[in-house]
């Protein structure tokens, strides 16, 4: 068994395991389980970005899909009370002409892939270029930090807009005085009678 | 040079970049939904990756920072809305907020 | 130390600053305190400036920065520091200085005294700019900018219907002179392919040689524009109205900035308007027949400002007329002493009413020389200078510029008449104007006139200095025609020497005219003491002699109704038929089209569930057929 | 290849065994440094001085029944103390506890591998673990549970961005990802430039752990422990073990990134040999991790247990700035005396 086999039977495997924990993404009843076969999904894929050597992106999707965003659909889910939607119907009317569209559009992916996609010019970063700067991750820096700083920054920016979009919208708003049409009967009365109260101390609101 | 050739990673990227994108069509639970489109992104990254190790151009890899990043966002906003939401009309469910209907 | 000329202008516009972000919360009075170091600051860099450019008066320019880039045209801020310049930098920032002063004691129970002192600082700066500019476009821009701070502040108590009317009226008034202005401007462009004066004026005999009569066209133009800005007729019906914004405002307008401007532009354009005969006679009648016209309705004013308002417009016409037989010189020296006269005039006035709580109406007024003494010497020198009366301001300037009417040849003696004819009325209503107020017997109320009192001493101060001026101003031209305002003058006025306009009067030629002059005022005075002293209380009785004619003066020859009959009347004639087609024509088409429209979208809404999922799906549907559509295209 | 392969099995081996030889003894160990602290004997029944006491215990959690609660989700349930116990496994995959063995005519790594992202392959394993406690507590359909792993993963989820805070410091100055070589450059214990990012990264670590004065997430004495509270038996050894592993990682790694690792032995190998020098490497480094844990029983013999918002408050009140402040001092110390 020569190296490129093994590597093959084990892309073979993990890209296995990605498409067939996505399609348990959707197909899963509980939004919990759905979130933990994303996260399946995730860890294989990092595997896939190991055997592409792109150790630093492996790691970082562990860290930023598993780490946070998953964990954060998770947090949501507690917070929520999900009994109500889980009982109800999950998929759409729409689901089989979805269905058949997506195949088509899959197919016509893989025809594309096939035919008419051929590997365009070489760039200068080689396995040789990305060795001397002392490994993926250098190499990366040296990418992301000298020839895209600006887009990196900006990138932090649009970070730092969602924090802030996100803390406002979930922000629990302070609760407004209820309208007596949701109010309960006895609380209703008490109101009416503290308003009655008020309003013999102060003569000079007119009755 | 890359290992399986690069097709095998295209194909790979459609197939989560298409179970995604069932995934926001024929889900009603608005959460699933975003995770849909987690997969969405997840197959596009992969692409980028395939494409950066192939082309020997590092941009590929430096791209699917960026595209972490929106995801990131995207969580976070978007899950702020889902909880809004549900403060304000008690479902998750997508079929039940149409209010921008004709 | 012509570097520093950018201070000037910064100074007050720094003031401006300071007092609108900060007036409202944080300074309230104080920036009276800040508004008056500004301009006390322009005051102090103008006098350096003026003293160390006393030698030499060729002009110069401070570079500040390039504006505007637009293809080959760039527009330059620069400051020009040159005779004309630094003269009219005296006279603005010193006047307004002593309005600054007097403001802080006339505003200071109002409630808007911050806003005051920002809009004054802002309307100095504007002018000063408009005096500094060496460039057509910034001169309009700021030209503008003065007509804007004259509208805030004609308008500063628009609680009033009537104030900020009058702010309406002068803002659309200038707008008529302004569109005259710009036509000019874009002529100018047009023509000469530049908007810099240095290049203009030696342009200028070249574009005369090859287009004949373009000059012309251009120089009316631009006197539309001063005959809006300068309240000359007919534009002039503005001015009177503009009563309404407090006192300083009003000595401000009329003495020191704004009204100016006009006469500033014309004689700075001198090199163009002597190339062409028919704009200086079309200047000349103008600015005659305002003179004239203008003093007969102060006649028979009773509002005290409004006397001299159209006292203004009248000596402003004497300007344009000394302006139009090429007396440049004369006119910027009649500029710079009016300004001071006027000034004290306005000022004192103001602390009359300030005196007499609010009082405007003259035949309400009288014997308030006793209670007011100050107020009424200062006002007394002021209408003296105003008179022609020797030594003091007015009578040099005005001398000289009626001599130099009168030699300009055969116009110069129907022009000599009208002129001469104003200053008698002139005298009249000045000295009806103070017999009325201060002399004579009193005709308040007892009650109120027990509270009439002296100004306090903010406002006063500014007064006896105005006053010094009004004495002294006028010997900066002494003896005539060679005094120090002539010398310093003299280069930039050299065009009208050039064209053979500047007539070098004989000793005994000026010492006639001065008998004559001064016997003309003395006579006016005289006539005013005769029919408002000796015969008061007058005004019903003089208006008895010729009913009809003081009818007419009354009315203001009943312009305003004219044009509030015809061109408002007309407008809103017109308005109503467009405001016809427009909800019936147009609205009906337009009607038409919503409603077709909505029909279809009517039908289409169908088709909007309002579920994402529905319209994503469309996307991939869409996504699949283009590709499709590619794979077959591909093969 | 062979040799490579022989020498990967043995390396994952001692990898795997260290962590399961070292636990047992050291909650032993915990246990008598309590009892001495708060004057009182500890465990001494079985073995001597009860030196087996913690495999009695074992024995016995292993022989209890094993209990799922009814309405628990079954395949969750039995998966999440395996979640937490993989990832803290796996970390050992990259901890280096020394440098380079030149013996025999070949070079053997003190570490089972060089990774060279081999500081975040461990953070990413830590973010992994929050899962086993979030599956945990949904898993057993019982609020406290429930309520108990809110709290444990936001704990967890908060300090874990610390911990990287005070890494990224040591990066800049290592340049490099990789655990040996940021060994090797540490001429000076990263601990003395950058001793806030040290401290930093000690709480960080005590949180991670849920140790006290952070160990929220149980709190014996008030909340009867929070997200295992269902758990019994073996299943709940699993965090037990996995709780100590994590433990034992973080002192490794504390003595390896900010002490320096065997430092300061390599400074001797002019004079004792190469053999001898590795060796007192060795020696040191396990002394510092020692300390370390003595360091860790200390505290919960002394502090008092954080409120839950005190908690959260000096996460991002306290740490975040400091670990911000340590960032700078690094980056200035990178263009200065590091350049």
């Amino acid at each position: 068994m020569n190296s490129e086999t093994l590597l093959s039977l084990i892309f073979a495997y993990l890209a296995l395991a990605c498409v067939a924990f996505a399609v348990l993404v959707i197909m899963l009843r509980n939004p919990v389980q759905c979130a933990l076969a994303l996260v399946g999904v995730v860890f294989h894929l990092a595997g896939i970005f190991i055997l592409l050597r792109a150790e630093f992106l492996a790691a970082a999707h562990i860290i930023i899909y598993a780490g946070a965003i998953i964990v954060l659909f998770l947090f949501t889910m507690m917070l929520l009370n999900l009994g109500v939607v889980e009982r109800a119907r999950q998929f759409h009317v729409q689901a089989p002409l979805a269905i058949v569209v997506g195949a088509i559009l899959f197919l016509e992916f893989v025809v594309l892939t096939g035919a008419t996609i051929t590997v365009g010019a070489q760039g200068a970063h080689s396995p040789a270029w990305v060795a001397g700067q002392g490994g993926n991750v250098q190499a990366l820096g040296q990418v992301l930090f000298r020839d895209y700083l600006l887009p990196f920054e900006i990138a932090s920016v649009l970070l730092t807009a969602a924090v802030v979009g996100a803390i406002v919208l979930a922000k629990q708003k302070p609760r407004r005085p209820r309208s007596s049409s949701q109010m309960g009967v006895g609380e209703w009365m008490a109101e009416r009678y503290e308003k009655a109260k008020t309003r013999e101390q102060d003569p000079a609101e007119p009755r | 040079m890359i290992i399986p050739a690069l097709e095998y990673y295209l194909v790979l990227g459609a197939a989560l970049f298409i179970i995604g994108l069932l995934g926001v069509l024929v889900r009603r639970n608005l959460l699933i939904v975003f995770m849909s489109i987690e997969l969405i992104l997840l197959g596009a990254n992969v692409t980028f990756v395939g494409f950066a190790v192939a082309l020997n151009n590092m941009l590929g890899q430096a791209f699917v920072i960026f595209s972490l990043t929106v995801a990131a966002a995207e969580a976070a906003v978007g899950l702020a809305i889902i909880v809004a939401l549900s403060r304000h009309r008690d479902t998750l469910n997508v079929d039940e907020i149409d209010t921008l209907k004709g | 130390m012509v570097q520093v000329a950018w201070l000037i202008p910064a100074l007050p516009l720094i003031a401006f600053a300071i007092n609108g972000a900060l007036g409202r919360t944080y300074l309230k009075k104080r920036t009276g305190i800040i508004a008056n170091a500004g301009v006390l600051g322009a005051l102090v860099v103008s006098v350096l400036l003026f003293v160390a450019q006393l030698d030499h008066a060729e002009p110069e320019t401070v570079s500040l920065w390039t504006w505007a880039v637009s293809g080959d045209f760039a527009l330059d801020i620069v400051l020009r520091v040159d005779a004309l310049t630094l003269v009219m930098l005296l006279v603005v920032t010193s006047v307004s200085f002593m309005v600054h002063v007097y403001s802080i004691g006339y505003m200071d129970n109002d409630p808007g005294f911050w806003r005051f002192f920002t809009y004054l600082p802002l309307f100095v700066f504007a002018m000063i700019m408009l005096v500094m500019a060496n460039n057509l476009l910034v001169l309009f821009v700021f030209w503008e900018a003065v007509g804007l701070c004259s509208y805030l502040l004609i308008g500063f108590w628009f609680e009033r219907q009537s104030a900020s009317a009058a702010a309406v009226k002068a803002f659309l008034t200038n707008r008529i002179g302004d569109v005259g202005f710009l036509i000019g401007l874009l002529l100018i462009w047009h023509v000469f392919g530049t908007l810099n004066y240095d290049e203009i004026f030696s342009l200028a005999p070249v574009v005369e040689a090859a287009r004949p009569g373009i000059l012309t066209l251009i120089c009316l133009m631009l006197f539309v524009g001063a005959m809006g800005k300068s309240a000359q007729f007919p534009l002039h019906v503005w001015l009177p109205d503009a009563m309404e914004g407090p006192t300083p405002v009003s000595a401000l307008i009329h003495a020191a900035t704004m009204v100016t401007a006009g006469v500033y532009m014309v004689a700075r354009f001198n090199p163009l308007y002597v190339l062409s005969s028919t704009a200086m006679t079309v200047v000349a009648l103008v600015g005659a027949f305002t003179a004239l016209f203008a003093a007969t309705i102060g006649l028979t004013q009773n509002d005290i400002k409004r006397v001299l308002a159209y006292s203004t417009v009248s000596q402003l016409g004497l300007m344009f007329m000394a302006l139009g037989v090429g007396a440049f010189t004369a006119a910027i020296f009649h500029l710079a002493t009016h300004a001071f006269f006027k000034g004290l005039l306005f000022l004192g006035s103001g602390s009359v009413i300030h005196g007499t709580d609010e009082e405007q109406d003259m035949q309400r007024m009288g014997g308030l020389f006793g209670k007011m003494p100050v107020t009424g010497a200062t006002y007394i020198i002021g209408g003296l200078a105003l008179s022609g009366i020797i030594p003091l301001a007015g009578f040099w300037s005005k001398d000289e510029l009626l001599g130099a009417t009168l030699l300009s040849g055969d116009l110069g003696y129907l022009l000599f008449v009208l002129g001469a004819l104003a200053s008698l009325l002139t005298a009249v209503y000045t000295f009806r104007m103070i017999f009325l107020t201060f002399f004579g017997k009193t005709r308040m109320a007892a009650e109120r006139f027990s509270h009439v009192h002296e100004s306090p001493r903010v406002m006063t101060v500014p007064l006896i200095v105005l006053a010094v001026g009004a004495v002294g101003a006028g010997f900066v031209g002494v003896p005539p025609e060679h005094g120090l305002i002539h010398n310093y003058l003299h280069d930039t006025f050299l065009a009208a020497e050039f064209a053979g306009l500047v007539h070098v009067p004989s000793t005994v030629f000026v010492l006639a005219l001065m008998a004559v002059s001064t016997v003309i005022a003395l006579l006016g005075i005289l006539v005013a003491y005769g029919i408002f002293m000796r015969r008061s209380p007058a005004p019903e009785s003089v208006a008895g002699l010729a009913p009809p004619l003081h009818a007419l003066l009354v009315n203001k020859y009943y312009l305003d109704d004219f044009y509030d009959a015809v061109l408002a009347g007309g407008t809103r004639t017109a308005g109503g038929l467009f405001a016809w087609f427009d909800l019936n024509i147009v609205d009906g088409v337009v009607n038409l089209i919503g409603l077709v429209v909505r029909g279809v979208g009517g039908g289409l809404r169908r088709m909007q569930t309002g579920r994402l999922e529905n319209y994503a799906f469309s996307v991939a549907l869409g996504t699949a057929l283009v590709l499709a559509f590619y794979i077959m295209m591909a093969r | 290849m062979t040799e490579l392969v022989i020498a990967v099995i043995v390396k994952s081996l001692i990898a795997f065994a260290i962590p399961l030889l070292v636990v047992p003894p050291l909650i032993w160990g915990e246990r008598r440094i309590l009892g001495r602290i708060q004057s009182r004997i500890g465990p001494n029944r079985v073995g001597p001085f009860g030196a087996f006491q913690t495999l009695a215990d074992a024995v016995k959690l292993l022989g209890k029944e094993d209990m799922i609660p009814a309405g628990a989700d079954r395949a969750l349930f039995i998966l999440a103390p395996f979640l937490l116990f993989v990832p803290s496994f796996m970390a050992w995959s990259v901890v280096p506890i020394g440098t380079e063995l030149h013996i025999f005519g070949r070079v053997i790594g003190l570490y089972p591998t060089d990774l060279n992202v081999g500081l975040l392959y461990i953070l990413a394993l830590t973010s992994v673990s929050v899962y086993g406690i979030v599956m945990a507590g949904w898993a057993s359909n019982s609020k406290y549970a429930l309520l108990g792993s809110l709290r444990s993963s936001a704990q967890m989820i908060s300090y874990e961005i610390m911990l990287g805070l005070a890494l990224v410091g040591v990066v800049v100055l290592a340049g490099s990802l990789s655990l040996p070589e940021i060994v090797r450059q540490q001429q000076v214990p990263y601990a003395i430039p950058l001793i806030i990012g040290t401290f930093v990264f000690v709480c960080a670590a005590l949180a991670e752990t849920n140790r006290a004065p952070f160990d929220l997430p149980e709190a014996e004495t008030e909340l009867v422990s929070g997200y295992h509270v269902e758990y019994s038996g073996w299943r709940f050894s699993f965090f037990f073990l996995a709780e100590y592993a994590n433990m034992l990682l973080a002192s490794f790694l504390v003595s390896a990134v900010f002490l320096g690792g065997g430092w300061p032995a390599q400074f001797l190998e002019p004079y004792i040999g190469h053999l001898w020098a590795t060796l007192l490497a060795l020696f040191f480094m396990v002394s510092k991790v020692f300390l370390f844990l003595f360091f860790y029983f200390w505290l919960r013999a002394t502090l008092p247990r954080f409120r839950y918002d005190q908690m959260m408050n000096f996460c991002w009140k306290v740490l975040l700035p400091l670990g911000l402040l340590n960032l700078a001092v690094a980056t200035v110390l990178k263009l200065t005396v590091y350049a």
